[in-house]
């Protein structure tokens, strides 16, 4: 009997990987091929910036929904792989000068920490490893100590005001709130904001999102995945089982804050300039809730939270910019008390059979399993159990 | 002598705002485990009433205008404490054990009520109350019907969206009226003037003493006399140490738990409240005002310890002390003066600025946090389960 | 017969409450001890000094004849103490499977666990546990959604796949139906054959089912007596202890 | 089943919130009186064709900045209305396409690439921060598009796409440096938000002071919205133990703490007079007269310059916005830029930006504070006046050049800007020369 339910449980695995894999497929053609030559530039380069938000929102999703640690200061990591981009862009002046802004502030030689930017594979290596390891350390000394929860979250908020504060006093190193372009910069000799590059960049941000969502799979699937549950479900469990979280929660997190590196850099670039503002503590929050809408703990949900809470946004700050603030509060408190799964988490328990009974299908075949994951007959259970 | 007294004095008096200020949360969080990110726009509120108050006051003159701070103290105290009542009624009681989603959702709220002071006009307080009445009056008479249970699903959504739509209707009709469309704030800061009694200082040790600063110093401690007498010595302050102890077993010996959460939100709440009257006269008034001091405030209450006065009141002083020495560059003074190496001095006068003193403090926190890392006085014995 | 655990002269005090009072407590390898006591006797306490989880404030604590001051949780765990703890704690939210394949990992490092695949001997104890806990049928279910029972032997089940030589077990009996009980006793009666054992029981009828060996009674934080089941329930000192609380 | 009733409720709960917010949205926007109605709104773009002339307006109307760019909408807005109301611009209506900037700089980028590619506006009127403008400027940089920014900025700047109506350094900071140097003290302490304008500005003032024989004796910044400054206050004391003059360039909020905290700590005007040069009208309100009387600040316009365009400008701003608001500087070099946009098309005869942009320059405008000229550098002369704070808020007026002051982007206190100068009327000189 669970030789067979097994056997069937992997062949169904292995139809859903590929029925995966076709969907992948499908929007990778639609958003990297088919999107880039119907709609304008500009909006072009919106719809890329979403997606690098998205990119940050698969690392959140990571550490939030599948470790349980509810980080409020990924706007640093994502700051700091901006930061390592565009400190290249602006590198990429005749031989011997440095960048314009340094001007205004008497700073004749360029500060060391920029020296490293000239090229091109160490800034690229450094906008992934800076990010990641900034995350392990600040990992490490809270993880260590096994402050976690709310302790968590306000620290990592606490951290991001002291970057944000950094940034904005360091005039002289990386000019303040003003913040570094990239719009005029060039790359390979050409213009970053022109429509070619532009358009390489946002093909650029479809593959990485696509290589990172595979990345998240491939960590949160097997055992690695299956421990970052348990240590999110009873981390002291995990402990007393001869594992330690502290170890895991770090290397989860520091990856996490690499790819909100990643997801930075992605974003200046197609944004044209990244400035501290980009650590306030409000956006840093609104990351959570773009996993929050779509579906914490479900990859795809992550990226389609981002896409929709970015598309509502846009359309309703243009729309209505006094009251957006009413919106998006109401978005948090809808989100957190109604739908505590997200979208995605809704559509798997109640939306696809409710769209099925609608359509006048049968219901999906009910095995033992499904049987018994109906909330109706686990109440029914509870309440005999309770007689 | 006097450099170190006025040190002290500065620190205290930084300490005692953030003590006041972190009072409240430190109650939220310590006796029902609410992170409350909406604990700053509740001392926003706080703030708010204390320049209505004084606008009512205005026109009393002298002498009355020299005492509307006395008034506004507790009408702050208890503005900030009905919202929080609702609050705690409308979003947070069903959030109670999910810390996080808390988090998320007081953030939302704190959204909502910064946009509202920001919009809030007569028509928009007439339209939430006529929803109000439809909607809640509505269920009340509906509630005594005997197959409420049955029908209690339809009848909410039902009443919801008429309320809802009369309400809204209701607004759309009388939008073109300017005098009830005029914003009571806006979005411009507003001010909040203390009267002469508060302004100024006295000359004493050598270095002049702000009266408002004195007066927040005493407000806080009022504060605290005031919530541990209600904590340790009346009736209902007993119920909320017994319900923290132990939920269920004081909810079987007949303590009302949901009543007393949310006395307890209320009672934080409301001290926020009084937190933001303080801060009034320091500081700006405007819908951002919260947002300054939340993440310090929290810090407060993380280096004290969860649950722990004593520990808030230290790590309230503690911080306010550092960022007094570091900021002010006391610090840097200090080594100057007994001739510290190059390499300290320069370390220390790279820290001796406001913006880079709230990056050494922080550090220090952290490090703080290695050592002791359920702060200062942490909860011991087997229930304290991190 | 060696000793597998030595306590010696053991306080632990919270703010002056002392849980644990000087406590000396030995044990033999393969022995199942229960440790019985009213509420407030330094049960749970004792327990997590053991594993690590509370640091003594005075007295030490050998586990093979090894010191365990100052080593982390994780690191007792390898050396070989199992913990289950009052209420089930099974990961609600993986199968039953992947609970059993999560502890019977045999290398735990962080890196390990990321690249390394469960390897045929983990397969195959992972399936000779879920036969042994009766939930083989269940193995690819959520363990959200076992009974409160299937819980606590699943929570045995992962303890033995974590091969501990000494199993510590916090009141298994708690919230169980007579039958599951008597499964329970029985797994751990089995268990006994290849490990040792330390219960800790309120459930005096449970207790009388595996007390084969000694049994030792605790009382505010210090040693009441040790002995034989029969010997402890008439000791005049348990019974004014535990009041008439004891059946009889 | 409790379960699921609770969420139904607070689901339809939260629909009808947001269903009624959005009504209230659509009615605000209908019914406001705010925003101009928009005959392009929606749909295929009927404005194509000729009904009217679509001009940008790009401020933050939510977060932190609102408090101020809003005040700066309502100036555009009435300069707007007024030149509609007298028959438009070459005989058509100006239609103001608002964008939110919301306070974050990505966003402005964003709203600016929108309002010139899909809007179509002939011309942009925003920004207030200069990390704003600097993040708007490669967007009109590139598209050699057209930005009217109306905010005294620290200078070190000059673009061929954007006309600046606020004062340069020249024009606001170091005509103060040198009244204070006469007047009032050789020693100064500079305190200033932590961002780039107020750091800037110190620079040139440490340097002016340098020349001048003046001394710094200290300076410091506080992180953008902090609110405690004691221990700022107790650096001053420390510093000039026995009174001198207090540079002011601190930002929005912190300005309030400060001037609270200053009286307490017994730093008054006659001892310790702060010259202030982001306190005008508006601030002095929200921070209160009785915590400024007596104190400094520098601007080009006040409410209560004596000229007869500004009773007209005053006057017609209360009647349009309420009795109880004030007019600042911002709001008068606001207002100023789009009458100098409007002359400026009206010369070229189209809206067309390459000879609109070269009319721009030479236009004069008989401005509330006096006759003011766009110069070749993009920048407009001005009148420096000096204000000290009076009882009821507004300013009396202590100082004040004779004329106008021609402006210098190129700070010549700077060593490295020094000598350089910017022409847009000449091909060969352009945004920075030797002169």
């Amino acid at each position: 009997m669970s030789n067979k339910t097994g056997v069937q449980i992997k062949k169904k695995k292995q139809r859903n990987k590929i029925i995966e894999l076709g969907i992948i497929t499908t929007l990778v053609i639609i958003m990297a091929i088919i999107l880039p030559s119907i709609i304008p530039a500009f909006r072009l380069r919106l719809i890329g910036r979403f997606l690098s938000l998205a990119i940050v929102a698969l690392g959140i999703d990571l550490i939030w929904g599948y470790t349980g640690l509810l980080s409020l200061g990924h706007g640093i990591f994502f700051a700091l792989g901006g930061y390592a981009l565009a400190m290249h862009l602006n590198l990429q002046i005749p031989e011997g000068q440095i960048p314009d802004f340094f001007n205004l502030y008497g700073v004749k030689e360029l500060p060391w920490v920029w020296q490293p930017f000239y090229s091109l594979p160490i800034t690229i290596l450094a906008l992934v490893i800076v990010p990641g390891i900034a995350a392990g350390l600040i990992g490490y000394l809270v993880f260590r100590n096994r402050i976690k929860g709310v302790y968590f979250s306000i620290l990592t908020q606490a951290a991001l005001l002291v970057f944000y504060n950094f940034f904005n006093g360091q005039q002289k190193i990386i000019n303040g709130t003003n913040g570094l372009k990239t719009d005029s910069s060039r790359i390979f000799d050409l213009v970053v904001s022109s429509a070619g590059v532009q358009r390489t960049f946002y093909i650029i941000t479809v593959i990485s999102l696509v290589l990172i969502y595979l990345l998240c799979r491939w960590l949160t699937s097997g055992r690695f995945g299956r421990l970052l549950i348990a240590i999110r479900d009873d981390e002291t469990r995990v402990r007393f089982s001869g594992y330690d979280p502290t170890g895991y929660k770090v290397l989860v997190f520091a990856i996490s804050g690499a790819i909100a590196g990643i997801a930075g850099a992605l974003y200046t670039v197609q944004t044209g300039i990244i400035t501290p503002s980009i650590m306030e503590v409000a956006f840093s929050i609104e990351m959570v809730i773009w996993v929050a809408v779509g579906g914490r703990g479900t990859l795809i949900g992550a990226i389609l939270g981002t896409m929709l809470v970015r598309l509502g946004q846009t359309f309703l700050s243009e729309s209505f910019p006094e009251i957006w603030l009413f919106f998006q509060g109401a978005l948090f408190l809808i989100v957190v008390t109604v739908l505590p799964d997200g979208i995605v988490g809704w559509w798997t328990s109640y939306g696809w059979d409710k769209l099925r009974s609608l359509l006048g299908l049968k219901p999906s075949l009910i095995t033992y399993p499904s049987l018994v994951e109906d909330p109706d007959v686990q109440q029914e259970r509870k309440e005999m159990s309770e007689q | 002598m006097s450099t170190l007294i006025e040190g002290l004095f500065n620190g205290f008096s930084i300490g005692s705002v953030l003590l006041i200020a972190a009072l409240g949360l430190a109650i939220v969080f310590g006796l029902m485990g609410v992170i409350n990110l909406a604990h700053g726009e509740l001392m926003m509120l706080g703030a708010y009433a204390t320049f209505v108050v004084q606008n009512i006051f205005k026109p009393l003159g002298e002498p009355w205008f020299s005492l509307y701070i006395i008034v506004a103290i507790p009408i702050a105290f208890i503005v900030s404490a009905i919202v929080g009542l609702i609050l705690e009624r409308g979003a947070i009681r069903f959030l109670y054990g999910r810390p996080l989603e808390t988090l998320l959702a007081t953030w939302g709220i704190s959204l909502i009520l910064r946009q509202f002071v920001r919009s809030v006009n007569w028509l928009l307080f007439i339209s939430i109350g006529v929803f109000s009445l439809l909607f809640f009056g509505g269920m009340e008479l509906i509630k005594r019907r005997s197959d409420w249970e049955r029908i209690k699903n339809k009848v909410t959504a039902l009443l919801l969206v008429l309320s809802g739509g009369i309400a809204i209707a209701f607004y759309s009709i009388l939008s073109n009226n300017l005098a009830l469309t005029k914003a009571w704030f806006s979005t411009r800061n507003v001010d909040v003037t203390a009267p002469a009694w508060l302004r100024g200082g006295t000359d004493a040790f050598g270095f002049q003493i702000p009266y408002v600063r004195l007066f927040i110093i005493v407000l806080t401690i009022l504060c605290l006399i005031g919530v541990y007498w209600f904590l340790q010595r009346s009736t209902w302050g007993l119920k909320i140490r017994a319900v923290t102890q132990n939920r269920t077993m004081s909810s079987c010996l007949g303590i009302p738990t949901a009543k007393v959460d949310a006395l307890t939100f209320a009672l934080g709440s409301g001290l926020a409240g009084i937190a933001g009257c303080a801060v009034s006269l320091l500081g700006s008034v405007g819908p951002n005002t919260g947002q300054n001091y939340i993440i310090d405030t929290f810090m407060v209450v993380v280096v004290g310890g969860v649950g722990n006065l004593l520990g808030t009141i230290l790590a309230a002083m503690g911080i306010g002390v550092l960022n007094y020495l570091i900021g002010s560059g006391t610090l840097a003074l200090m080594f100057t003066n007994i001739k510290a190496p190059q390499a300290v001095l320069d370390f220390f006068f790279f820290f001796a600025t406001s913006s880079m003193a709230k990056v050494m403090v922080f550090a220090l926190i952290i490090t703080f946090l290695q050592i002791k890392p359920a702060g200062l006085f942490p909860q011991k014995g087997r229930t304290a389960e991190l | 017969m060696s000793k597998i655990l030595e306590i010696e002269d053991l306080t632990v005090s919270f703010d002056g409450f002392k849980a644990l009072n000087n406590l000396n407590f030995s044990m033999n390898a393969g022995e199942l001890r229960v440790i019985i006591g009213p509420n407030g006797a330094g049960k749970t306490t004792f327990l997590d000094v053991i594993t690590g989880k509370v640091q003594p404030t005075k007295g030490r604590v050998l586990f093979k004849g090894r010191n365990i001051k100052k080593i982390p949780e994780f690191k007792i765990a390898r050396m070989g103490i199992g913990r289950k703890f009052q209420t089930p704690r099974v990961y609600l939210n993986l199968t039953v499977r992947d609970n059993l394949d999560l502890v019977s990992n045999q290398n735990k490092n962080v890196l390990s666990t990321l690249f390394g695949r469960a390897n045929n001997n983990e397969t195959r104890t992972v399936g000779g546990l879920l036969e042994t806990i009766g939930l083989d049928t269940k193995a690819n279910l959520s363990a959200s959604l076992l009974s409160h029972g299937e819980k606590q032997r699943l929570e045995i089940g992962m303890l033995v796949a974590q091969s501990p030589d000494l199993l510590l077990v916090d009141e298994p009996a708690a919230g169980l139906t007579d039958e599951e009980t008597e499964n329970v006793g029985a797994l751990l009666l089995s268990l006994a054959q290849s490990h040792s054992i330390i219960a800790i029981e309120h459930d005096m009828e449970f207790v009388r089912q595996i007390a084969n060996d000694k049994v030792t009674v605790l009382h505010q934080g210090a040693l009441l007596c040790e002995g034989k089941m029969d010997e402890v329930q008439n000791d005049p000192r348990v019974i004014e202890v535990y009041l008439g609380e004891t059946p009889d | 089943m409790s379960q699921l009733g609770r969420r139904k409720f607070l689901l339809y709960s939260s629909t009808g919130i947001l269903a009624s917010l959005m009504l209230k949205g659509c009615a605000s926007e209908g019914g406001g009186g705010d925003t101009a109605a928009d005959p392009c709104a929606g749909g295929a773009n009927p404005c194509a064709a000729g009904d009217g002339i679509k001009v940008g307006i790009l401020h933050s109307l939510s977060g932190t900045m609102a408090i101020s760019e809003t005040t700066v909408v309502d100036a555009e807005m009435m300069a707007i209305d007024e030149i509609n109301a007298a028959g438009g611009v070459l005989g058509k209506q100006i239609i103001p396409v608002k964008e939110d900037g919301a306070s974050d700089w990505p966003t402005f980028a964003e709203k600016a690439a929108k309002l010139i590619d899909q809007d179509k506006v002939v011309t942009v009127f925003g920004c207030w921060t200069s990390a704003s403008r600097k993040a708007v400027l490669p967007v009109f940089e590139e598209k050699k598009h057209m930005l009217w920014y109306p905010v005294q900025y620290e200078g070190q700047e000059c673009s061929n796409n954007v006309f600046y109506t606020g004062a340069t350094p020249n024009q606001q900071i170091e005509p103060a440096v040198d009244w204070l140097l006469e007047n009032k003290g050789k020693e100064f302490f500079l305190v200033g938000s932590d961002y780039v304008f107020p750091r800037t500005a110190n620079t040139i003032i440490k340097e002016q002071l340098a020349a001048k024989g003046g001394k710094t004796v200290g300076e410091d910044y506080l992180p953008l919205g902090d609110t405690e400054v004691t221990p700022i206050i107790a650096k001053i004391k420390a510093a000039l133990p026995n009174g001198g003059v207090i540079f002011n360039s601190l930002n929005g909020d912190s300005n309030v703490s400060f001037f609270k905290q200053m009286q307490g700590a017994g730093l008054t005007p006659d001892k310790y007079p702060v010259m202030s040069v982001s306190v005008a009208e508006e601030e002095v309100r929200q921070i209160g007269p009785e915590y400024l009387k007596g104190h400094y600040a520098s601007w080009n316009y006040y409410q209560t310059v004596e000229t007869p365009a500004n009773n007209k400008f005053v006057a017609d701003f209360k009647a349009k916005y309420g009795e109880d608001r004030v007019t600042n500087d911002p709001m008068e070099s606001a207002y100023i830029m789009v009458y100098l946009w409007k002359q400026a098309v009206e010369q070229a005869g189209t809206t067309d930006l390459e000879p609109v942009r070269a009319a721009a320059v030479g236009q004069s405008f008989d401005a509330p504070q006096g006759k003011v000229e766009m110069k070749p550098n993009h920048h407009i002369s001005q009148t420096v006046r000096l204000g000290q704070v009076r009882d009821d808020g507004l300013f009396d007026i202590v100082w004040s050049t004779e004329g106008t002051l021609d402006p210098i982007p190129w700070n010549q206190y700077v060593k490295e800007t020094k000598g350089f100068a910017c022409d847009w009327t000449d091909p060969a000189k352009g945004e920075k020369y030797k002169a």
